[in-house]
């Protein structure tokens, strides 16, 4: 037959609670203790009250600019929940979330968007958050394969924006770990916005799922704003990373309920009827009727929460705002493992010009 | 005349250029609707619609290599991008590409793309928002680099850029985008590419800087008191070595500020070719006044990465002194 | 459902005259006047030669590196016949057959290898062969909105390999056209190799052709070896890229039948039963075996046609060599629309240091 | 002791540093099975398998990018890039992440890649393959240049560029690769990161290259006649300007000689340099032969380009006579 069938193939998409409240419990089974989600929906609460903080600290004068998380929580906590300390998380800037969970502190991002290198120096396993677009998921690829090559089965699970898909890294990094058969788990939150560019004029197909079927990648497009179907999709999505070495995408569907950043005003490009139907998608609405269903939370836990998140956020907000500030030294001291003597007489004299010092750098 | 910050100089020459050529097209990352994250293209997308003013996907190489697809084909494309740290994911379709076309094809193909993007620090922006990358497109050679210091140059040199047959790489020192007014003409007009300006006149010293840097150097000379004659040197590539030497060479001594790291900066070619030229005229060594040769800092210690006019007065004083 | 279908797609394969001569009428029929495919065939027969001569030149050290063409020659070729003169091809360096069709003199290609620019310099809507791997597809994006811009139908078409598909501009083209809906047909030569690279490890899936998914971008997969599929795929292609302004990816499945470039030796890292089996499945014996079942062809013409070749290729050769050597101030004539003050003195000097000159350029 | 190419002597370094240290692993295109183009890595995939030698798609920026993520987790990537004009698709990678993780995380996160590329001209290639940009790499704070011009040189640096904690970017000058022998000891040994190497003592000028043009240096000198210091660079970032400086404050004379183009290039910078610590002993100009500010021609004018003895020799006269 001269014209036949070369490829064909299907993506699915997982949803568990939807925001009807609609709950799919054969998927549910076993996926996450119900202590598990007080906690998780306690945690992104948390993380809720630290965005609303962080965004008045930018607009009182205390912090440069700095990326609402605002809606966009189940995605990267419900990876986080699902991944192991062994695992790399290799964010963007969106994931306060999910780092905090895995025990970055929140004092850090703070530091970062105050602009100051400390903030990225943290101990666990992920990487800083990524300013340059779309460049990140290399170093997921990188970390995963060094895992592999170790011998380990550490994985790295690395996230990135809607936008970010129409980068060339991202391409390679997808790519590369396609061909090399490498433990990496791509999450794109497709949040309909790339600062003030809609999804469309980033990825025109009908998913950015199918992203992945350029690599013969196992895909999946999953409700973002749904922490069960997120922890499932990341779960399977591990174990084939794990047992396989086979990396997944995921198109975890979204919405940024915010502005892009605290320089952006979105409503010089977006309908508020739209923001205003995503407002009632929001992951923790569901998720509290959820718990409130089961008797497992009610209103009074809820102000005691809000109380413990006020006092925790202010303790963050007080470490990060009192911490010394860095020295010119600092300028200096980490550019390599060791200071030449070129860039140490720079650091002594703080000038640019050894004029009037003498080549041991005496002088002026 | 109206009396316009840099960003409405720069919208200004835009809508002209665009007004009097059809071949002129906007395109970049939130360039249309929103008019671009400094608004510098602000109501034209409104104006001339989503033919002539394009949001692009998000890939600046992406950007810069369908804008020398554009320009091979005949139009005049300027694309945008958005912080000059991004030109990195764009330097092998500029150095590679547009920069050799007109040589690679002997003419046969050339790619007149005007790249518009704002530079430099000051503004306590996120990491890679605040750098200098002039001397690495001077370097590769093919592409020409400007850099205007004030709003009457923004209009005049990017109209010029536009119009110019080879590319060009339009640098806009974000610093300055709304930091002072100045009377610009509303009629269209040009200055030329490849001209220093002689800001001020003066027989002690030479000063020699561009883009944000010139204000921070006029406040130096005035605390100075000197008689010291400033060149903003505009065009960094081709630069303007005539307008350079002769001052020296009247002078006998020179300072070179600018943003960027030191280390095979603009400075160290200007020094290089100052002592080539006015060897026997100098009276002192050629004096470097540049950022450090590390990292730009996150913004918590930009102010103290960048020349201000604390330093550039000692060098001042140094290089009278000597 | 909470696991339902998110995306569901097929993608063609198209043959028309196959390797054991099978031949579909239907698909062929009104797509080549048999009097073109004899044209195409001796066309095909002196690029054949040119690559052969080429080659020679190299190996006897009157020219540089050269990448051998052949086996490859239907896929550019009947890329060249369906397109038109106002449109546009955006090629990488194994293409001669479909330039020379267009019109590019043979001559400059030789230039091109023998480390002379001038051969870039040609008069047909064509693109200088791409020695950056990857690079020109987005140039062919560009000259195909440049068309549209002008509300005219002109497209571009643009060729590169299978390996060249791992590189990210090749991403970022297919997506500027799909989103931006441009008039550009992507033509992928998977001829299994990229050096010594096999094609598995710059694409795992199970066809390149399926990389076009991504993009929401229409896909096929051709027998590139089949010159009726060829003109078929891309006349299909064309129409979609001139009528509706959407771009199409193809895969045209050739073979190198050579080395990489004369620089390579490709019995290093392959089989030669392989390319033995693909020898067999060279477009020219398939060609001319069509062309004598129906008396369009026979061993008379076919002698008459290897001296043709041979005088006009040894034409060729002569123009190219003997062409007078370009001079020092080339290298600064065409650097920039005028030369600057500075690079003049380099070029009247042909010194780097203006020691011992005056600022004028006066001086030694 | 064995008498090895350039090529032989890197890749016994290599296998060296493999052997040593199972952290050390090798990926780029082609290099695996065909051994490299230029046979670099020739017999390492059928020694240490395709675990520790992997050929990679094709795609600069995924090979620094994902070489970046391995040195973050632990290993000692040692990708090639096939070209140095391929650095291009990678500098976003190297300027961006490798060159800033370090000062980014405070430390916290290191990227311990060292990038083998082949560089420069005269092997009649076709374009993007005989140019020069180690000045780029150097303007471009926080990554390491080394440049080796024999192959006892590159044995020595190539295994310190391994073991060093920083990212370094090792440029191999391809027209030398096999145009000389040289005694090389077959067991591991380290040279400095950072320090130049006085090829030849002298005592009216000094002469400062690196990579092939060292070899064109020294015709240039033995044709001279003249007592000339030769030094060769070896690191190019950060460059040993004691070395520099106190060889030109002893004769008072420079050449510097490289084939990228001059304007920001390393000659711009050491010469700027030279002039700031050696001013009053200086007789004449520091002199700069290098490539011209134009793109590196196709191959029939390659020579044309490249810094050649006659070239260096007229400076050094001109030079002497100032
Ligand atoms: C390489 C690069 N180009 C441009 C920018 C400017 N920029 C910052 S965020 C952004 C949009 C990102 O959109 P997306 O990937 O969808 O992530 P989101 O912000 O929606 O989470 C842009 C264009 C950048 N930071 N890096
Ligand atoms: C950006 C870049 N990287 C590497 C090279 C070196 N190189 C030249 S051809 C080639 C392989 C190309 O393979 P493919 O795209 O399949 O084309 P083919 O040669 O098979 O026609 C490589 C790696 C290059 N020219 N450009
Ligand atoms: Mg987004
Ligand atoms: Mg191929």
């Amino acid at each position: 037959m001269p014209v036949d069938c070369a490829f064909e193939i299907a993506i699915e998409r997982v949803s568990i609670l939807d925001e009807h409240g609609v709950f799919d419990e054969s998927l549910a089974q076993g996926l996450i203790p119900d202590d598990d989600v007080v906690k998780l929906y306690r945690h992104m609460s948390m993380c809720r009250h630290f965005d609303e903080i962080a965004f008045k600290l930018q607009r009182s004068g205390r912090m440069g600019t700095y990326p609402e998380n605002r809606g966009q929580e189940a995605t990267s906590l419900g990876a986080a929940y699902a991944l192991e300390d062994k695992d790399w998380m290799v964010t963007c800037y969106r994931e306060n979330a999910g780092l905090f969970w895995r025990g970055v502190d929140p004092e850090k991002i703070l530091l970062h968007w105050m602009g100051d290198e400390r903030g990225n120096n943290i101990s666990v396993r992920a990487t800083p958050l990524a300013i340059p677009i779309g460049t990140q998921m290399l170093h997921a690829v990188g970390l995963g394969w060094a895992s592999k090559y170790r011998g380990e089965d550490g994985i790295a699970c690395t996230f990135f924006g809607d936008g970010a898909t129409s980068e060339g890294d991202f391409h390679e990094a997808m790519n590369f770990a396609a061909n090399l058969d490498l433990p990496v788990v791509f999450v794109c939150q497709n949040n309909s916005w790339a600062i003030s560019t809609p999804t469309a004029i980033n990825c025109s197909a009908p998913t950015l799922a199918q992203r992945g079927l350029a690599y013969g990648m196992h895909c999946v497009q999953v409700d973002g704003n749904d922490l069960f179907a997120m922890v499932k999709v990341i779960r399977d999505a591990a174990t084939r990373a794990r047992t396989e070495s086979r990396p997944t995408f995921i198109e975890a569907i979204t919405y940024r309920l915010g502005d892009h950043t605290t320089a952006d005003d979105a409503r010089r490009y977006r309908d508020q009827d739209v923001v205003d139907e995503w407002s009632a998608r929001d992951p923790m609405i569901r998720l509290r009727k959820w718990l409130e269903q089961r008797d497992l939370w009610d209103e009074g836990r809820e102000q005691a929460l809000r109380t413990e998140n006020e006092i925790y956020v202010k303790g963050v907000v007080e470490r990060a705002g009192g911490i010394e500030p860095p020295t010119t030294d600092d300028m200096f001291a980490w550019m390599y493992s060791e200071i030449p003597p070129v860039l140490d007489l720079q650091r002594r004299t703080l000038r640019t010009s050894s004029l009037g010092q003498g080549i041991d750098g005496s002088g002026s | 005349m109206a009396n316009l910050t840099l960003v409405q100089a720069i919208n200004l020459a835009l809508s002209q250029e665009m007004e009097k050529d059809d071949r002129v097209m906007l395109m970049g990352e939130d360039i249309g609707i929103n008019g671009g994250v400094f608004r510098v293209t602000e109501g034209l997308h409104e104006r001339f619609g989503s033919r002539r003013v394009v949001d692009t996907p998000l890939a600046e190489s992406g950007i810069i290599g369908t804008a020398i697809g554009l320009a091979m084909g005949g139009l005049r494309p300027v694309p945008e991008i958005q912080f000059e740290g991004f030109l990195a994911p764009a330097y092998d379709q500029i150095c590679t590409h547009a920069a050799r076309m007109r040589s690679r094809t002997r003419a046969g193909l050339t790619a007149p793309l005007t790249i518009r993007v704002p530079v430099g620090g000051g503004i306590h922006a996120p990491e890679l928002h605040s750098d200098s990358p002039e001397a690495i497109f001077t370097h590769n050679p093919g592409i020409k680099v400007v850099m205007p210091s004030s709003p009457y140059d923004a209009k005049g040199l990017l109209t010029s850029a536009i119009r110019d047959p080879d590319p060009v790489i339009f640098f806009e020192p974000k610093r300055i985008y709304r930091a002072f007014r100045e009377e610009v003409p509303e009629d269209e007009y040009t200055l030329p590419i490849g001209k220093a300006r002689v800001v001020r006149e003066g027989c002690e010293m030479t000063m020699v800087s561009w883009g944000a840097t010139v204000v921070q150097c006029m406040n130096a000379i005035e605390a100075s008191g000197r008689d010291i004659e400033l060149i903003d040197l505009r065009t960094i590539n081709p630069f303007d070595m005539n307008t350079v030497a002769a001052s020296v060479c009247k002078t006998g001594r020179a300072v070179v500020v600018h943003e960027a790291p030191m280390s095979c900066g603009i400075g160290a070619e200007l020094s290089a070719r100052i002592m080539e030229q006015c060897f026997l005229r100098l009276e002192a060594p050629v004096q470097r006044v540049t950022g450090f040769d590390t990292i730009m800092p996150y913004y918590k210690l930009e102010l103290d990465y960048m020349p201000d006019a604390e330093r550039i007065g000692k060098a001042i004083s140094e290089t009278a002194a000597y």
